[in-house]
């Protein structure tokens, strides 16, 4: 078993829940306010879906309290995909 | 240099040893819907207007149904855990319940969401289907396949739990040994995790 | 180790008898030798269609198949050599026989799910054999499944879109093992940078097994959707791209030529000091050069598709990355030979086949430059040049480390000396039939000569000529091997604990090892994992067994 | 190596010359050292053997050549491929179709063939188009070759610099006779290419000739031989009149082939596919006039 620092309460949850139902409202709400279509809409659905993303593996997936290499892993995950698309998209924006 | 006796063995129960498993085999899962994913983003550009028009087939509000019923069930798990480690073993118990009912929620919304295209021919192999556009069809594809893979993550999910359930009542998982427990919480956030981006992706951008 | 000792006297082998005690042992030692036996049983198919490729091969026109079979049979050899030989071929063998015991534990991490990967790979091995029986006849797109082809070819390539779906699954699984395994297990007093280099070549093969694999996975899905539904995700006729199937092809394809080739490097690292009697020659530089080309190796995936229709400016960038990846190998390459220098070097079988493999993976490498620079490859690209350059790595680099590490640790796994003298006779054979075929293929190929190709013209006779000479001198080289090796393990002569005097901990153990591998306490250096100076000590150990 | 057929060869020799010169260079030093190694110090020359741990400098020696070597290769290939996307606006268009499996060149005048024909010394680009899967257009002579991708529209462009003859090759994998998709590219004098640019007398050809040249052109040749041979689908010799047993819609039945029978085989080959064979073959439907297609029957006839 890991070891917590932290001492486990309900409370942190349902902030962490909170947090999210009201992240889910506001990408509803900005989908209508950007018209849902343009690369902005896009942009700005990518966004809130990611700072939520964060809240779940942060909060709920209990990252923040783990080993550091966790953290490692997850950038080294992440910036791997980002460079699928950096590099995709040099194929197919200058086709 | 010295001597010393041999120290961890791969038959003994080391809990850090199966998250770090189950992590990986998380960035397994995410690259797997990665790839989908980057397929999607090509499309997306490549097609702008198709996809913008057959989205406007998807149903907001139960996409958004949808998104409030796997992140109140990623509550219940968290909370379940939560209350393993305050080893209040029923509330745990409960809450995992309430976790399968709410999975169930989610598959049910989901066919009468996909009942509800395939009524109106937007299936593979309907006449409706094979007069959309290429790229609408493309949407519609990839809109199946994604959430139908999706949708077989959450069976998973709540089969796990089940197990994680019965472990529980048996109690073979307890306040000092709850790793099952903790790593199929981790299982169900993923598939809260993807969803996340799903929603978006899928209903939100017409 | 208290608890363990009770039944240490015997080995591995006898703790426990039958087949069931194989198939669904959690051993790592007996998982790993379920896994070569199921390989050396997929390699021999492969290698008999190698060998009627080059029949076919032989003079222009048509031989002893016909063009569609002729397809059929490259495809076959392509699947089974890439996704049941070679990448399995050092992790799941030596790696799962190895690697528990050279950081000193008595298992994998996760032995069960060991097991597990097990099946999975005979599961699609099976299936991928089923294809000969299912359908309409195995697949003939070649084993890069280049879409529309694969889309809208009438042989049955579902199925082994399949198979090869399963097989990354057994391949991960092997992966995200290994990773654990290493993280958790090492022993207390061996920090990462004195891991044995084996050890770090395994650990950055894991982590592309386990990050890359998933999107060729899911990209072969998507083509048995599109075959299954008739969609057009890569069939231009319904508004698909055919180049981004490429794309997510060699997004795993790629980064997996260094899934085969990092193993191999690391037992070349282990054979080279052991044979020199030395420590290595910049450890760390050759650690973290694994990693460099694990890390680098996943952003060159397009240097694949230079003549595809690709963005110019895409070709350009991968071709630079390219020629980056190409630096942290010639490190390696640069270091290995510096641990020779001022050796004491023992010439054996072990060192000939590492030294063997140096220099066809130079050949392969430097080919390999050629291809990356992109106006040279714009005329090499797809002609049997290509099919040269693959050989020199795959076969010429892995298979014959995969065939050293046979050979270095046979009395380790079985116990036994093999013959030395028929040994060399092998390597010469093998050696010079190896170059000779695929050294005529690497010429034809820049006279023009297409890959993938049941006929050519007059012009290119001569060299595929002398090529399938080749390989038949190649194939009496390996039959003698195999003939040594077999007849060795039943009648050689008893092995000692450590007969090529290494100081990693595989040679620490009884031969064969025990069920929990450890009989005694081991001994580790500060000095890093090749220190000689324990020879002395290790040794000793030998002559006075201890008492249990 | 080394000739002069295309303006290309040059710039791709010198870059396969560069990198294999250094690549020998490295072969040979590195293999003569590992050898020289294993005989200088066997254990019974040097029994005693040295621990050295490393060498920072040479670390960083053998790191940063190779740099600097890699970087002029990426270089040369880099530059020589630059010239090949850049076509020059002086240069004849013409567009290139593959399928399974033969090759048609389309000329700006509308001129059809299936081997390539080109001035001396002028610069030509071909748009490349495919039919049906992926192929690839090589000319080993010339050193170039690029991709045939349904639905996208790549190109290459060169210039022919000596008379003669040279193989167009298929390098993509395309199927059962994908090592047969080869065709020729000629190039010859300015003159005589005008005049054979400007002869149209092909479309005069009239009944069973025409017929061939039609089976030529569409490419019936690279599946369908005329001597009675097997090739990917039946052969047409002994075609008219004959007894087949085809498979429609998933029942089995046998038929005379006559004249509708082998309209309706070329327009939708889809619907009655031959037992034996695979149902492979493109539809014409649409690209052939009913003129055409009588010829093409009346050239089926003659062979008995
Ligand atoms: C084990 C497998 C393996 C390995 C290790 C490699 C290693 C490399 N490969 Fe290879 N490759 C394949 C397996 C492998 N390849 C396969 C299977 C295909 C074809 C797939 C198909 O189409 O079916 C292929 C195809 C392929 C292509 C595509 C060709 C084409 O289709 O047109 C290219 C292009 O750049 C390429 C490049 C390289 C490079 C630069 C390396 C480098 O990593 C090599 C680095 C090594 C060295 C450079 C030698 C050592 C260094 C020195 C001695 C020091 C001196 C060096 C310098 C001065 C730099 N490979
Ligand atoms: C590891 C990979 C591997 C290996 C070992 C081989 C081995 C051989 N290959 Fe390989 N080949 C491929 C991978 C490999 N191939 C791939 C990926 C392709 C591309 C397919 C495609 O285009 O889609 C290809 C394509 C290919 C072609 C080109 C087809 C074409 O483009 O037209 C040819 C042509 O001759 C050929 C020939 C051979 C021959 C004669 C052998 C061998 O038969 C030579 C004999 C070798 C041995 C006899 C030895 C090794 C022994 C062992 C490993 C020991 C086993 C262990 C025990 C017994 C314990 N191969
Ligand atoms: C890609 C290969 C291919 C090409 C190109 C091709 N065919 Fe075919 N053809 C086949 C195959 C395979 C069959 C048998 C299966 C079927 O009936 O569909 C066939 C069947 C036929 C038949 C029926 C033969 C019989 O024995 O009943 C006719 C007639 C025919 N083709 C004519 C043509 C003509 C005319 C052309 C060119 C305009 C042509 N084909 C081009 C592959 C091809
Ligand atoms: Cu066309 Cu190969
Ligand atoms: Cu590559």
């Amino acid at each position: 078993m890991s070891k917590h620092s932290h001492s486990p309460s309900y409370k942190y949850d349902l902030i962490t829940f909170a947090a999210l139902m009201i992240l889910t409202i506001i990408t509803i709400w900005a989908s209508y306010a950007t018209g849902g279509t343009s690369v902005l809409a896009v942009s700005v659905a990518m966004l809130i879906a990611t700072i939520k993303a964060t809240f779940v593996v942060r909060n709920f997936m209990h990252i923040k309290y783990d080993h550091i290499i966790y953290k490692v892993f997850i950038g080294i995950v992440m910036l791997l995909f980002l460079s699928f698309i950096v590099l995709l998209g040099i194929d197919y924006a200058l086709r | 240099m010295g001597y010393f006796k041999v120290p961890i063995s791969g038959h003994n129960r080391d809990d850090e040893g199966s998250k770090l498993g189950m992590w990986l085999f998380l960035f397994t899962e995410i690259l797997l819907f990665g790839g989908l994913f980057l397929v999607y983003a090509i499309y997306r550009f490549q097609y702008f207007e198709e996809f913008r028009i057959i989205a406007e087939h998807m149903d907001i509000t139960l996409g958004a149904a949808n998104t409030v019923i796997l992140i109140t069930s990623s509550l219940t798990v968290a909370l379940s855990i939560t209350a393993m480690k305050k080893d209040q073993d029923n509330i745990a118990v409960l809450l995992l319940f309430v976790t399968i009912a709410l999975a169930l929620g989610f598959m049910v919304n989901k066919f009468f969401e996909w009942n509800e295209h395939i009524h109106h021919g937007l299936v593979m192999g309907a006449d409706v289907f094979n007069n959309l556009q290429h790229g609408e069809g493309m949407f519609l594809f990839l809109y199946y396949f994604m959430t139908g893979l999706h949708g077989l993550h959450v069976v998973v999910g709540a089969i796990i739990l089940a197990v994680v359930i019965a472990k529980i009542i048996n109690g073979k998982i307890t306040k000092d040994n709850f790793s099952l427990h903790e790593n199929g919480g981790l299982y169900w956030h993923l598939v809260d995790l993807i969803w996340i981006y799903l929603f978006p992706l899928f209903y939100l951008l017409h | 180790m208290d608890n363990h000792a009770i039944d240490s006297h015997l080995n591995f082998y006898e703790t426990k008898r039958g087949l069931f005690s194989w198939i669904f042992t959690l051993d790592h030692k007996r998982i790993a030798l379920l896994y070569l036996y199921s390989i050396s049983l997929f390699f021999l198919v492969g290698v008999a269609l190698g060998f009627l490729m080059r029949l076919e091969l032989f003079s222009p026109g048509g031989q002893v198949m016909d063009p569609r079979t002729y397809n059929q049979v490259f495809t076959f050899h392509g699947v089974i050599m890439i996704f049941l030989v070679i990448i399995p071929s050092i992790p799941a063998v030596f790696g799962n026989f190895f690697l528990p015991i050279m950081i000193g534990t008595d298992d994998v991490a996760l032995p069960r799910l060991n097991l597990f990967s097990w099946w999975l790979y005979i599961f699609g091995a099976l299936m991928a054999l089923g294809t000969l029986m299912f359908g309409n006849g195995p697949a003939d797109t070649g084993w890069t499944f280049y879409a529309p082809y694969s889309v809208t070819s009438d042989t049955n390539v579902s199925m082994l879109l399949l198979a090869a779906f399963i097989l990354g699954f057994s391949s991960i699984l092997t992966g995200l093992n290994f990773i654990v395994t290493i993280h958790r297990l090492r022993a207390p007093q061996m920090p990462w940078f004195r891991m044995p280099l084996f050890a770090w070549g395994l650990y950055a093969t894991a982590w592309i097994q386990l990050l890359a694999t998933p999107i060729v996975g899911i990209t072969l899905l998507m083509v048995v959707m599109e075959r299954t539904f008739g969609i057009g995700l890569f069939d231009p006729s319904l508004g698909g791209d055919p180049i981004l199937y490429q794309h997510l092809f060699w997004i795993y394809s790629h980064p997996v030529v260094y899934v085969m080739i990092l193993p191999a490097m690391g037992i070349v690292s282990e054979v080279i000091p052991t044979s020199a009697q030395r420590t290595i020659f910049g450890y760390k530089a050759i650690a973290l050069s694994s990693m460099a080309i694990a890390f680098l190796g996943y952003f060159v995936w397009g240097h694949h598709m230079f003549t595809s229709g690709m963005s110019d400016q895409a070709r350009v960038v991968f071709s630079f990355i390219t020629f980056l990846v190409a630096i942290p190998t010639a490190i390696k390459v640069f270091n290995w030979i510096a641990t020779l220098y001022k050796g004491s070097i023992y010439i054996t079988p072990n060192l000939l086949w590492s030294t063997a493999f140096i220099f066809n993976f130079l050949i392969g490498g430097l080919t390999g430059l050629i291809n990356g620079a992109l106006a040279a490859d714009v005329h090499v690209h797809d002609t049997t040049y290509i099919v040269a350059h693959f050989h020199y790595t795959m076969f010429g680099g892995t298979i014959f480390v995969f065939l050293g590490a046979l050979h270095y640790w046979f009395p380790k796994i079985w116990g036994r000396m093999y013959n030395q003298k028929l040994a060399y006779w092998a390597l010469g054979l093998t050696f010079v039939g190896f170059n000779i075929l695929y050294g005529a293929m690497l010429t034809v190929g820049v006279k023009g000569m297409p890959r993938r190709y049941y006929d050519y013209l007059p012009q290119f006779e001569f060299l595929n000529k002398v090529a399938t000479v080749g390989s038949w001198i190649l194939i009496i080289g390996i039959l003698l091997m195999i003939y040594n090796l077999i007849r060795s393990a039943r009648k050689g002569e008893i092995a000692p604990r450590n007969p090529w005097n290494g100081v990693t901990l595989e040679w620490q153990v009884p031969s064969p090892p025990p069920l929990h591998n450890f009989d005694r306490p081991f001994i580790l250096s500060e000095k890093g994992p090749y220190d000689f100076s324990l020879l002395e000590k290790i040794n000793e150990v030998e002559q006075k067994p201890l008492d249990h | 190596m080394f000739t002069n057929a295309s303006n290309f060869t040059n710039d791709v020799d010198l870059t396969f010359a560069i990198i294999i010169g250094i690549s020998l260079f490295f072969l040979i030093g590195l293999t003569a050292l590992m050898i020289y190694f294993m005989v200088r110090y066997h254990h019974k020359r040097n029994p005693v053997a040295k621990d050295i741990h490393g060498h920072v400098g040479l670390e960083i020696l053998w790191t940063v050549v190779p740099t600097i070597l890699v970087l002029v290769m990426f270089y040369y290939g880099w530059s020589g491929y630059t010239d090949m996307r850049k076509v020059p606006d002086d240069a004849m268009k013409i567009t290139a179709t593959g399928r399974m499996w033969s090759w048609t060149f389309e000329y700006e005048n509308g001129k059809k063939t299936d081997t390539l024909v080109i001035p001396i010394d002028k610069p030509v680009k071909l748009d490349l188009l495919s039919e049906d899967v992926i192929h690839s257009l090589y000319i080993p002579a010339f050193r170039v070759k690029e991709d045939l991708v349904p639905g996208d529209t790549n190109y290459m462009w060169f210039i022919g610099q000596q008379l003669g003859t040279y193989n167009i090759l298929c390098a993509e994998y395309c199927g059962d006779r994908h090592s047969y998709m080869v065709s020729k590219v000629d190039v010859i004098e300015q003159q005589a290419f005008e005049t054979w640019y400007n002869d149209t007398t092909q479309a005069t050809l009239e009944g069973a000739e025409a017929g061939l040249a039609l089976l030529k052109q569409n490419a019936c040749m690279s599946c369908h031989s005329v001597d009675g041979t097997t090739m990917v689908g039946p052969s047409f010799k002994g075609l008219f009149g004959r007894n087949t047993e085809i498979e429609s819609n998933g029942i089995v039945k046998n038929i005379t082939a006559d004249e509708l029978y082998i309209i309706k085989s070329i327009e939708d080959p889809a619907a009655d596919v031959v037992k034996g064979f695979s149902n492979i073959m493109p539809a014409y439907k649409d690209k052939m006039t009913q003129k055409e297609l009588e010829q093409m029957i009346e050239y089926i006839k003659t062979l008995k």
